[in-house]
């Protein structure tokens, strides 16, 4: 049976030591957008020009996911991004790091993927955070409705909802809304935004000689997440319009209310290797359905907003719409990846 | 506890999970995001680091060099780890014995206090297919070997066999914490990543502090 | 031996029917950035609010470039886009809808990559308007010095130095330029811009049941096109940075004057299944190579700006600045992929 | 030339063509972008369509419906068929000749009239390996046959045989035109894909026009 993977079960990949991947790519990174952001430290970044006066709003994760999170460094985003090895979390202390660099004595939101490893290394940065007198609120993203029921949306990991919760936060920060209200918004776009993904093939950990998972030839992980976590089940590789159809409809049954008549947010993210043409034979699906489901699409995104190194695959997020989040996710932006205006 | 051999240890055990990173890899990618192996490498790789920085450091300090090496790779085994050590660290710090050679009870002590970190931190409890399932037994092997009387060699190597007969058992376990914790009957069947590269870096470790099989312990 | 690909030698993709997916991708396109762009025709991008007196600027070409073409339709940018079928160029009638699209009375001027078959339609698109009294200049950009020796560079084929020459004819435009002018622009931009690339694997044409190209396991085509066209060499896959050298290098012997003491503007290219940590790495050692070559990178851009669906591998491009140069790559742009703020 | 029958030979090239997809694209992966099996299949696609939205269009008309047909796939394809089908409809409409059955002498001056256009618009020398290499030798063997007076079937089995052995003879080139140009001594080995298809097309067409091999024609 043929497995996934570009060429004998692996990937070729632009690198060179595989161990520093991470650094060397940041300082790309950093040289590249020096006119928005810079390293604060070895895996922090942050703004060019610090926000004075405001509530600071760090987001971090494992690397392997870009543009996440280093590229939602910016004005009207991120005042920092706390960046980990490949597919894990940060350690404490350079969270610490990013959590001071945002620190402008207002309060800081953290905003990371809701994973064992990040809460854990997020919590104890907080802690640390804590004692230095800085106070530090968490949201954890959970929009993956494949991760865990709804009765335990707690326990559900963060997928490509991470970006439609940072662009909130950091516009609600930006305005100068004070730390109550930009935690208040975090949860309220975190309760209403929901994503579900499909892989079509695994990718690679810089240095792991092997795949994530193995896929046969003609079968797809529906429900899967962004590091290549099992999904809820797989299938046999069906047309864009079913896989469509397969996310859409469980996204829409969890959704308190359904969409009938409501406004939402349309975001399709490709996973790395996913072709654009890919991507928008997605959306119009996704698309259509919603509608024939009665929903109003009034905010659209698509693109490759959370990746997964060199995945094959998509995920489709929705989140309800008010008038509030909506004229936040309008909100201007200036970051390496995301440009609002 | 001898300083020299602590470090021998350590550097055996940081040799052995690069050794196993393969493996390792392979154990995570059947239901979590097979970087395991990669992860440890890159904590041996800052544990040696921090060693060769403080090429002094013996006992307590050096146990909290360790931690302070694994937990810079972050993801979950990192806090996990450094917490652990932090605390056997202050639990060694607390015996007063870093120029002796330590009883089996003393080296129970500092790893209940590893083990109560890692579960305090992490809430896994045994049964979840966790490191825990490698840990728990391994200071329990050592509380009875502790109760029976058993020397510091036995005790080690009752603790070594306790804590691969618990990794062993992952293999049947579904997972409910974690990365892999929602793959449900599908993880079955393979050993919990986090839970074999303890044994891989404790027995490297112990196999060091012993010497050559029959021999006296290395340190002493 | 292993062959490239995902997975028995082929790509799974998120499609319906093989023979659609440019209308669908489109129809996805359009509903997704209707706030940017709308479907004049079938194929025919255009700008969702005209833009009333000024020299028009229509790009094309095939499809399976995404974000180019149709995503670079907008403010400071084209004003439509002809779209072909995957890696064909768009025939006549699209091309000249296009143009009657972008015409205000100021004539138009046409962008697209050197290539037969969009030299054929485009010509004949151009004579059919000229036919119809519009006036239409033709910038065939040519970048790509795999692709012909420098004394034939009019033989050169265009990849990603299509950005850069389209963001500075853009902005001529946009500024009201007139023809003469915006047709010397374009002619400056591309003769100051070069380009080369490597591809790691192939990509799949929707329908042709087969991939582009077969690349041994560990090999990788240096200087390859954005169709699979073969390049240069094949070569053992190195690390980045020597891929990067090889790459600079060709560019840098290929500058009149080389580079030292002179600004630059510096664009890394993925072809679509390149990790962005790969496309930075990449990123890193081109800077590198360029400023020990006496080069100051002054522009950075770095992403999937012209891909070959999910081909893997990147490409380098340098455009050597001036102070109009500089000042049409940073005016303002507003269109689906490019926002300039 | 009856119209019923050009449309059946012209829908047994479309037939022809996609049945060919797999192989046409095969040839175009060595040197060109690969798709040139697609770019057929939609062409095939295309003139159906237009054929029937117009379902009696015959001769010169029918010839022009081809032409926007194939000329809709665009690529370099495209407007080599779409000018070429429409200059020779031009010589057809010239002869007048749409009811009765055309001689040699006709058929070549179409063909030739094709086979201008070609060369006009792509500037193509026999010997780039391209389309032309397969188009020139079957005009050529086409004028040959009149010039010794030959009968339509033989004719036009003659102008098969020279365009085969043309689009044959393309696998010792090296492609100076289009996509393949850059790939130098790396291309040879493999015949053109546009002078494959033509001669694909060419081939059904006219076994469609002759009807079983020995039988009068088809439109007689
Ligand atoms: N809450 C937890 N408590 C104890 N151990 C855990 C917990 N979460 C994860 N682990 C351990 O971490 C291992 C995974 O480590 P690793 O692959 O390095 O981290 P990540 O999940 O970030 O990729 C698991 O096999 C498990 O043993
Ligand atoms: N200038 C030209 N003159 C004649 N034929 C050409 C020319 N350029 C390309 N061709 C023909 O077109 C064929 C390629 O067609 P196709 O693959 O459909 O187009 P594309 O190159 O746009 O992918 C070549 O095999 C060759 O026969
Ligand atoms: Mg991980
Ligand atoms: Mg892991
Ligand atoms: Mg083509
Ligand atoms: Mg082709």
């Amino acid at each position: 049976m043929a497995t996934s993977g570009q060429a004998g079960g692996r990937y070729k990949k632009l690198i060179n030591d595989p161990f520093a991947v991470v650094d060397e790519a940041l300082e790309g990174f950093a040289s590249a957008h020096a006119d928005l952001v810079r390293l604060a430290a070895p895996r922090v970044v942050v703004r060019r020009t610090p926000a004075p006066d405001k509530v600071g709003f760090v987001v971090g994760g494992g690397s392997g996911h870009e543009p996440a999170f280093a590229g939602y460094v910016g004005l009207g985003m991120a005042d920092a991004a706390a960046c980990g090895n490949v597919f894990a979390s940060p350690p404490p202390d350079v969270v610490l790091e990013a959590i001071r660099a945002a620190s402008s004595g207002r309060g800081v939101v953290t905003g990371y993927g809701n994973y064992a490893g990040d809460v854990l290394n997020f919590s104890l940065a907080v802690e640390l955070a804590a004692a230095e007198g800085i106070e530090v609120r968490e949201i954890r993203v959970s929009d993956d409705v494949a991760s865990a029921p709804r009765n335990e949306a707690e326990k559900r990991r963060g997928i490509a909802g991470d970006i439609i919760v940072f662009k909130c936060v950091g516009a609600a920060a930006e305005r100068g809304d004070p730390l109550d209200e930009v935690e208040r918004i975090a949860r309220k776009a975190n309760a209403a935004t929901r994503s579900m993904g499909v892989a079509l093939s695994a990718c690679e950990v810089p240095g792991s000689g092997r795949l994530t998972f193995e896929l046969p030839a003609d079968e797809i992980e529906i429900g899967m997440g962004v590091h290549g976590e099992p999904g809820i089940r797989r299938g046999p590789l069906e047309p864009a319009d079913e896989v469509a159809r397969a996310l859409v409809q469980t996204i829409v049954a969890d959704i308190e209310g359904g969409v009938a008549g409501r406004p939402i947010a349309l975001l399709v993210n490709g996973l790395g290797a996913t072709a654009y043409l890919d991507q928008y034979i997605v959306y119009r699906a996704a698309r259509r359905l919603l509608e024939a489901a009665g929903a109003t699409v009034a905010r659209s995104y698509v693109g490759e907003f959370i990746t997964s190194l060199e995945m094959s695959g998509a995920s489709v997020t929705v989140t309800v719409l008010d008038e509030e989040l909506t004229a936040l996710l309008d909100a201007p932006a200036r970051t390496p990846r995301m440009v609002v205006w | 506890m001898n300083g020299a051999s602590l470090r021998a240890c350590v550097l055996a055990a940081a040799d052995a999970l690069e050794a196993s990173r393969d493996e390792l890899c392979r154990l995570d990618a059947v239901a979590g995001d097979g970087d395991h192996g990669v992860t440890m490498a890159l904590a041996a790789r800052a544990v040696r680091q921090k060693l060769e920085e403080s090429p002094g450091a013996s006992g307590a300090d050096l146990l909290a060099l360790v931690a302070l090496g694994v937990g810079s790779v972050g993801g979950a085994i990192g806090p996990l780890y450094a917490t652990a050590l932090l605390r056997a660290a202050t639990a060694l710090r607390g015996l007063g014995t870093s120029e002796g050679d330590p009883t089996v009870g003393e080296i129970r002590a500092c790893a209940e206090a590893g083990a109560a970190a890692i579960t305090g931190l992490g809430h896994a409890r045994p049964g979840d297919k966790t490191i825990v399932d490698a840990v728990a037994p391994a200071v329990q092997a050592l509380a009875d070997a502790e109760a029976t009387g058993a020397g510091v060699p036995e005790a080690l190597e009752a603790a070594i066999a306790a804590a691969r007969a618990g990794a062993e058992s992952t293999t049947g376990m579904i997972a409910t914490l974690g990365r892999a914790s929602r793959l449900g009957e599908r993880g079955r069947g393979s050993a919990d990543p986090g839970a074999a590269s303890f044994v891989v870096a404790l027995e490297a470790a112990v196999r060091t502090y012993l010497g050559p099989v029959g021999a006296e312990p290395a340190g002493a």
